[in-house]
Parts: structure tokens; C-alpha cells; sequence
């Protein structure tokens, strides 16, 4: 059934170590799953998937979307970007 | 519609030259700056890294909705990637309108869905460490 | 506080360079620009004049009114006068804030006071006659 | 009791033909007075007294200020710099 790109940013990425994995796609594989494969493979991003959002072919997605091969899924931590100002 | 993710310095005069249109009678430009404290510590510098393809997708998108709430004549941004000095520009939103209280207000709602949507992220490195920032925590 | 009147091109990268500061994360840069049309008239140029004595004592009103206001770095203000051609720089005004809202806020305050306030008027040339702009019909 | 200098800009200055003129302080001279003794001057003016403002010294002020020798009256028509926007 193919594979999934996965894709790692920021914190996620400095913890895990890597920026970039391939996952077997499994009958009825969805994004949250592959975050729990993740988490064995890279401890140290164990107990933050609360925090972090998905995004399927770059758009953001629910964590139960299933995924199919050829898809790139992106683990998102909170966005950060722009200004370094607060925002009131 | 400009938008760009670059490494490079941004560029206000053309993103200005961009935007500016004959029908437009004012053009907002917001510089995002880095600035020297954050949360009380003393900032040293900042690392800005993004996923450029799905920023810009949801750039598309924002910019769609911006154009459905108010008379826009045109948009351009530019997000700046890698390490950035205090004073360095990281943000460049530029709105033209024939209205100046619509480039404003779209000018500033822009940045807010920028900040809240966007996938780029910023570590922080100050005197006695270092901190990927998560959220408008800042 | 930077306020000029003159009958050059107006500068937005020194202002820019003016008002950003090291405690400013944000700087908001306005530009009002002359437009093709008004009052569904096609223009042909714009003939600005000032009072410049009272227009710098209105400005310094404006600008510590609006310190009161909000928590702002600096202030710089740029107004041209003589012949405007279509798509060129009338007014320029340059705000820098720790904090991008108030950035935003009292920059569009700055706008809208100086259009009401401040001691300069235009003269619209269009095909077929010209007339002075008396007030914000326009 | 010396004179007032009277300055005259944009839409007045063109139907006055003039952008300055010199008035003779008498007792109790008011700013408005001097836009009806210009306006026996320069008939092209006349009716416009309505619209106008009064700045003296460079500081709005009421159209019943009292002048003094040396000071400067400016006749203000509504302003319309900054952008070419219309305010909406």
C-alpha cells in the first residue's frame, strides 16, 4: 500500500533528531497513529502529541484522517512565526 | 499576491513597488522586527525555520478570505528563515486599497491569521540558553 | 519625533530607520498615495500646500496626544506639497511599537487626526477643470 | 497697537489674489473681524467666513479671540492633506 513521507519541524524535529521518515501504510493508518509509531522510534517527542497539529499534502488536517501512499504528513508543533512581538 | 520565504534580507521597496496600483490611495507595510527582550531575558538572536510549500498554501488561503472581508487591491509577504540579529526585519506584510481603514484593518488581520496559522516557527537563543517558542506565548 | 513638510520625494526607508528601535517589535508604515480617480473623476495631478509652522505645533499636539495613548518607541511623519503625480507619495507616517496592535492602532489614529487637523490642502486637477478639497469629502 | 500679519492659503489665497496682507490693530480686534474687513478688500471671499477657521500664532482659536500687534492670524479653510483616500 505504499508509503508516507513524514515530516518533522522545529522542537519536534531538534528532539526527534530527524527531519524526515518514510511509514508503511497500513490498513486504515491514520495521522495520529504514525505519531505513536514515532514515539517509539524517538522517545523524546513521547507526551507532546496533545500540542502538536497534522497536515496532509500541506493542508492541515484532523488527527484521524487515514492516510494512503504517496501522502506527506507533517507533524506541526505551534506556529511561531512572524513578529517577535505579543500580541496585544 | 506575493509571497515569499526567503533567507535573504527582505525587501520593503519592492514588496511596496509590488502592491502600489493607480487605484490604490494608501498602501500599509508592517515590518516585523526582532527585538532585544523577550519574557524579560535578553534576546541574542532568533532561528526561523518553515515549511515553505504548506505556508504558502495557506498564504493562498488567507489572502482569499482577506479578499471576501474587505476592498483589497493587492497583497504581498515575505517571512525571513535562519538566524536573525535583533533589529533585522522577519516579517513583511504589504496591503494596498483605495481605502486607507481597509488596508489597516486587513493589514493587522493578516499579521494576527499569519501568526495563529502559518507553519513557521522561531528559537529563541538568549543569555544562558535557548528555546524553540510555541504559541503567542510571546 | 520626526516631522517634515517638503516639496521632495518622501523617504520611507529613513523613516523606517528612524523609528526602529531595539525595544520595537513592530514598525507600521503608511503611505498615502495619490490615486487615479475621486469622486468618479479621472485626475490628472494633485497640488498640495501647507502651513508648515503650524502644521510641525499641530503635529507635536498630535504626537503626545498619542503617546498618551498608546505605548509607542517613536513617531516619524513625512508630507509632500507642490505637483503630485498619480501613484506618488503624499504622506508618509512611520509608527514603531513594542507591540504590533498598538503599532496598528495609533497609526491609523495618526492618519485620521492629521487628515482632520493638520494645516495642508489639496488642489485636484482633472480632465476638465480642478478644484480645492475642502475637508474628507473625498 | 501695531499691526497683525494675516495669512491666507489654498482656496482663499486664489480668490483673494493674495497669500498675505497687514491689518491695523484696533481696540478690540477680533479674528473674525479681520475676515470681514478682508472681505470688503477682496469681495471674492464673501460668504465664505463660515467655513473657515482662525489660527493665531499658529494655534487654532475661537473666531472671538482678541488680537494684539505682532500677531499672526492665519484664515483656514477645511484641511485635505494626507492620503487621497476617501476616510472609509
Amino acid at each position: 500500500m505504499g508509503t508516507v513521507k513524514v515530516r518533522l519541524f522545529a522542537r519536534l524535529a531538534e528532539l526527534a533528531g530527524t527531519r524526515s521518515e518514510e511509514v508503511e501504510v497500513g490498513e486504515g493508518l491514520r495521522a495520529c497513529d504514525v505519531y505513536r509509531l514515532l514515539e517509539t522510534q524517538h522517545p523524546a517527542i513521547a507526551g507532546l502529541a496533545d500540542t502538536v497539529m497534522y497536515a496532509v499534502n500541506q493542508e492541515y488536517a484532523a488527527p484521524e484522517t487515514p492516510l494512503k501512499g504517496g501522502d506527506e504528513l507533517a507533524l506541526i508543533p505551534p506556529v511561531s512565526g512572524g513578529d517577535s512581538c505579543c500580541s496585544r | 499576491m506575493l509571497f515569499e520565504v526567503t533567507d535573504r534580507e527582505l525587501e520593503p521597496e519592492r514588496l511596496f513597488n509590488h502592491v502600489r496600483k493607480d487605484a490604490a490611495g494608501a498602501v500599509v507595510l508592517f515590518h516585523g522586527v526582532v527585538r532585544e527582550t523577550n519574557l524579560g531575558r535578553n534576546v541574542e538572536y532568533l532561528e526561523y525555520e518553515a515549511y515553505p510549500e504548506m505556508a504558502t498554501k495557506v498564504m493562498e488561503q488567507l489572502v482569499g478570505e482577506l479578499h471576501s472581508k474587505w476592498e483589497i487591491t493587492d497583497v504581498a509577504i515575505q517571512h525571513r528563515t535562519g538566524r536573525l540579529e535583533i533589529g533585522e526585519t522577519s516579517l513583511l506584510v504589504a496591503v494596498s486599497s483605495p481605502h486607507r481603514h481597509e488596508a489597516f484593518a486587513a493589514g493587522e488581520w493578516l499579521v494576527d491569521r499569519f501568526k495563529d496559522k502559518v507553519p513557521v516557527w522561531k528559537k529563541e537563543v538568549f543569555e544562558g540558553g535557548e528555546e524553540w517558542i510555541e504559541g503567542d506565548r510571546h
